[in-house]
């Protein structure tokens, strides 16, 4: 059957800024974040490098490395899978990150090695953060017997128990609840572990969000919430599915320590994570962080993206999180556009040998077909 | 007659039913604005605005509850899931409201919905997204099971649903989209609910097939054909439920072989039903036992060659109808 | 097989208030509402006799004498029911709403008559409130022909199209998004009626009231969600089961209306109801109200209410809605003792008359078992 | 051997399953301070407290979902669903993630988990509250379905059940907790998931019943032999999934007739893939097709002679065997 004819292969082709394509407007106006984030953008980049200054000089360099490290092998490794993928080599869904990164650096790395993390499909770089190679995703996204779990999961489902890795999950708000269960067997060990939770702002809308954040206050799980708000759910935007704009208000339905966090600053998703963390390792009190960013990319690479403007586009990524890290570790004399670089020649290289072990590494084999059904 | 894919074939049924019943609305994840995931509902939001397509939050149970309760309060429903896969979350909804409101209320309220979107697998969206439910729906008394194989059953079925006065299911195949065939010009051309098609005549076995297995029971007959001689015939119930077994019998009672061919898993399966129907009602005319081909039995995998291997195929039926022809 | 070994039909016999019954009791200190019950009890029914009467003098007579009358129909009816339930006459779970009376007359009694109402299993006085008569509804329990669905549903699934009562839910939460369906029916038909939405207060915890809340206030949608806050779900109490306490606070997360009323008295229930009708019948914004009463039963037939104390049941039944309300009616001279005597032998006969032609309907005929399986 | 009924050898399995090992916790609706629902649970929350038996908020997808992630993370819940209708709104937790999480994490994560509860009619609950819902779950790969019928299986197969590596489904019947039977002492007595048990031995007809049925099908048998000196062997799966059909076709072979007796609705039936696997092993030997006894095909009713006459019933189980031995 023809793959083409069901799988739009199109880049990002948003409509003009001008062009209304409908002239039957829902009658809310929608309240349009983008607006504001023009008006606002380059104050607020200069507000946050001089915050993130004070930030970066409080922490470890070889952190600080790491982090942009990590960031910038999640954006060069996933803007390769965007061309693997055009040539075919990936198939099913593939969901990318590109302008995200600093919510899973930020976060990931405050966390100690034994702590737990999971989230929705869009997960290869949150993988990558919590220690799976990119040798691992990539080998998976090709559906290869390399990959990190052999080829049976695909881009939606990276895992590794060794590394506290729990996914990788395809259904919108499944993993708020399984994450509730992680850090229900965190406190019930009794270790002082914590469980970081990652899921979109339209999975807010799920029932499971409320179910598990009741449960979380009530019992106390040390559960880290993080509802990374890119802004849209496919394409419908977050004012279009939801009554009101404010997330991190929901967890006072719950009497739940909640926060709202610019997702662009790395530095400050990493404090506000470190304050949950605190939190939790105490008494297990969980956290709900609104950690607000914006995807670059279609929502998968089936997605034309007509929703919306390649001007709004832009002007997020006039505060693109890397951008805005490096100015902030120039400022603070931390580190020069010439480690830049050759932690950008790492990535790519990190990247090539992530490709050519995919390339190289082969199909399963069929008699792992009826095998990891029953343990 | 106008040659259709059978993506816009369901988008004409919706348009015209949308044109013809004031109380028909369409509602779920991205079915308006982005003119449907599949774009199986394009251009009806810009047609016929926000009052009858309409974008839900991703809510499944929410919004199946919801249309559950309005077509209560006499409206006629159309709720896409996005994929079968995640009306599981909306499954209380179907199950215990939909199915149960005509007969728990005496025969009060009666439940004008349509649930539809695709069913089965697409290409590698691996397990959580791959998953042929009807089994599960079809075992609920008081939900209808619709799944059309071609243009003309898709846009005759979807018609006659949203006409029906009942919970129906309605399933789709992601892959099948795409696939043209011929349908009628007529405005008011629908298909009844319960009556199978036969789909290529042949006299010595038959192949029951549905959705994602017609083409390929299609295809495998034509081989078979030109490799042994031998005659099979097709038949597609198009409707699970009811079932026209009828007309599966009258073509068993002829062939005395059959291959029920499904993409589902096969335990507790439509197959094993049909399996089970063809022996309670032509145990004397059958020469082998029913053979079926199903989804290995296993979560779909992600690699495509293990894809492949766990679906049914083309040659997975061949072999089947070899083993019950005996050859 | 022993049905008296499955179904516990003892009466009511609440631990006494000295005795824990365990010593491993949750770390969690209950928040103990019936403590502030208490203290405040004589004076609250002062303070509620006060404002009824301001509220009785500005309705109609004939209107509060129908109020009463439902209010002690109610009592009455189901007084009987538990009498007939242990008799064996009536199967399955039989759920009373004895005590929460104030809450389906306050609110239902505001609507107008092709308005919608729905609610959970315990719906026999709601039903009755919205016009399913005594007979209809006793006949159901009984699984009678006579039912008002023909003994096809049972204790828990009331319903009539006529008198625009939607059921009858068995499902915990089930009908919170099948009401507000039905309000978006009334809202797509262009009509101004709204729809009553009944449930409790442990359904809150459930998916669907947030998935629900969100897409009513969303779009505007005239459904009042009606939390009756009885304190328990079965045997769990709010606080056990919910982290806050405050369940009208959770429509802020929705940016909805809301509102916290006293369930004893029936006059501001019907206040706040008619706020919520204003509202939605105006421009189709839904309310959430939080009605606090009390059940003074087990949750079912079958519940020997070892969770609570006798006491905690009294100090409660010391503000009874009925008595509250009769003795405000006397207090504004509406209306007299006699009255309030006559109401009663009134619900007594119609409750006989259920009982009578519940007794002499016949059971269904068997020929029904496969109708109304399809339209 | 203890006398016990299906209640107390249940709770005996968890008491004993708590003891043994700490990673074992119970969690559900009303199972800790209520003492269960249905009094299963009683005495536990008294003898192990809050940390290993937990009463949740009613919230059963969120709970569901608490025990996947709890069982990744090494524990071995035990959910109780209230009834099993109530499971519906849990699907997800158990089809979508339960099932699925090992083979689409290529074997890293697996859970071991129990979801239980009763399944089935209870005594006029009605439509929302009466369903068997076996088939649903068991078409799903990755998913054990266990269904007892005695005290002494209940308690070997809940033990398994609890020590098992994967997800179970659990199914017990409301209307059999009361039933008595004999219980070995020993502490450390198991019954493997996998393996049915014939409940009577018979040399002329085979029943295959499970859960609710087979009580029914033992006293049939009786009155059988009394009536027609008909020998009817009896046999109960115990285990849906895996399915032990070697036993079955054993028994077909020897009796070469047989019934199919279920508390559940018949379309696409536990029973229907039981009859198309005795069909697929066992055709030459029948000598008449399998006849099925289910419930009817409608929701349940909730007036007591319409209950009856829906449920499978010791004298329909007569008949249909009356039916398959040409009596
Ligand atoms: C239950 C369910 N419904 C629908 C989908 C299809 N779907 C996949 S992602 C998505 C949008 C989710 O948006 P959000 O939660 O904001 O996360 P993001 O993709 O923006 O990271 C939808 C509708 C799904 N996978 N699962
Ligand atoms: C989904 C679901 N879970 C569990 C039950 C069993 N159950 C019936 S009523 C009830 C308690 C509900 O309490 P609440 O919502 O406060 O209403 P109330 O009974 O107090 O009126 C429970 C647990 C059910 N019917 N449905
Ligand atoms: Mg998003
Ligand atoms: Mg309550």
């Amino acid at each position: 059957m023809p793959k083409a004819a069901t799988r739009q292969k199109a880049e990002i082709k948003p409509r003009s800024a001008k062009t209304s394509t409908n002239g039957n407007r829902s009658k809310k106006a929608p309240v349009n974040p983008t607006e504001l984030a023009v008006e606002t953008a380059k104050a607020e980049f200069e507000q946050r490098k001089r915050s993130q200054q004070a930030e970066i000089k409080k922490t470890d360099k070889t952190l600080l490395r790491e982090m942009l490290y990590q960031m910038v092998l999640g954006r060069v490794f996933e803007e390769r899978c965007a061309e693997v993928y055009r040539m075919g080599k990936i198939g099913g869904f593939c969901h990318l990150y590109i302008g995200q990164e600093a919510i899973g650096v930020g976060s990931i790395m405050a966390l100690r090695e034994s702590d737990y993390v999971l989230t929705s499909y869009r997960d290869h770089v949150q993988a990558m953060i919590k220690g799976i190679t990119p040798e691992g995703v990539m080998a998976e996204l090709y559906g290869k017997e390399g990959g990190c779990v052999g080829g049976k999961g695909g881009s939606m489902h990276m895992f590794s128990k060794e590394l506290g890795f729990f996914g990788g999950h395809g259904i919108v708000g499944g993993q708020i609840g399984v994450g509730t269960g992680m850090a229900f067997a965190q406190k019930y060990k009794g270790t002082d572990d914590v469980t970081l939770c990652f899921f979109g702002e339209a999975a807010v809308n799920q029932g499971i969000f409320h179910e598990s954040l009741n449960m979380a206050q009530l019992w106390k799980l040390p559960c880290i919430y993080i509802c990374e708000n890119n802004r849209y759910g496919m394409g419908t935007s977050q004012a279009r599915a939801m009554s009101i704009s404010n997330i991190a208000k929901k967890g006072e339905s719950y009497g739940m320590a909640n926060e709202f966090v610019d997702g662009m600053d790395v530095m400050a998703v990493r404090s506000a994570t470190l304050r949950a963390i605190e939190r939790a390792r105490k008494d297990g009190s969980p956290t709900l962080l609104e950690v607000r960013a914006y995807r670059y990319m279609g929502h998968s690479m089936s997605d034309p993206g007509n929703y919306r403007t390649r001007d709004e586009i832009k002007k997020h990524q006039e505060r693109d999180p890397i951008l805005l890290f490096q100015e902030s570790l120039k400022a603070a004399k931390v580190m020069t556009e010439k480690e830049f670089e050759k932690i950008r020649q790492e990535a790519i290289e990190a990247t090539e040998k992530a490709i050519k072990f995919s390339e190289e590494s082969p199909f399963p084999s069929e008699d792992v077909l009826l095998t990891d059904v029953f343990a | 007659m106008q040659v259709l894919t059978i993506r816009d074939a369901l988008n004409q049924a919706l348009r015209e039913e949308l044109l013809r019943d004031e109380n028909v609305f369409i509602m779920g994840e991205e079915v308006a604005e982005y003119d449907g995931a599949y774009k199986v509902t394009r251009g009806l939001w810009k047609e016929f605005g926000d009052k009858r397509v309409i974008d839900s939050p991703i809510t499944e149970l929410g919004f199946a509850g919801l249309g559950v309760g309005a077509a209560m309060a006499g409206l006629r429903p159309v709720i896409e899931f996005m994929t079968w896969n995640f009306s599981i979350l909306a499954a209380d909804q179907i199950i215990n409201h939909a199915a149960k409101m005509l007969y728990m209320s005496g025969g009060e309220f009666n439940v004008p919905i349509v649930f539809r979107g695709p069913n089965g697998s697409a290409y590698q969206v691996s397990s959580q997204h791959s998953q042929a439910l009807e089994a599960m729906y079809a075992n609920f008394p008081g939900l209808k099971v619709v799944m059309p194989s071609s243009a003309a059953d898709a846009k005759g079925l979807l018609k006659s649903s949203i006409r029906d006065n009942n919970p129906v299911i309605f399933m789709e195949q992601e892959t099948m989209y795409g696939m043209k065939g011929e349908v009628p010009d007529d405005e008011d051309f629908t298909i009844p609910l319960g009556v199978a098609d036969v789909k290529r005549e042949g006299t010595d076995c038959t192949i029951v097939a549905r959705s994602f297995t017609v083409p390929q029971a299609l295809q495998a007959a034509e081989k078979i054909k030109e490799e042994f001689d031998v005659s099979v015939e097709v038949i597609d119930p198009r409707t699970i439920k009811p079932l026209d077994i009828d007309t599966i019998i009258t073509s068993v009672k002829k062939t005395n072989r059959v291959v029920i061919a499904e993409e589902s898993h096969s335990f507790a399966s439509v197959g094993a039903e049909i399996s089970h129907q063809i022996m309670e009602n032509a145990f004397d005319y059958l020469d082998a036992p029913v053979k079926r081909v199903s989804t290995a039995e296993a979560p779909n995998p992600y690699a495509r060659n293990l894809e492949l291997a766990a679906l049914p195929s083309v040659d997975k039926i061949i072999a089947a109808v070899k083993e019950v022809c005996y050859l």
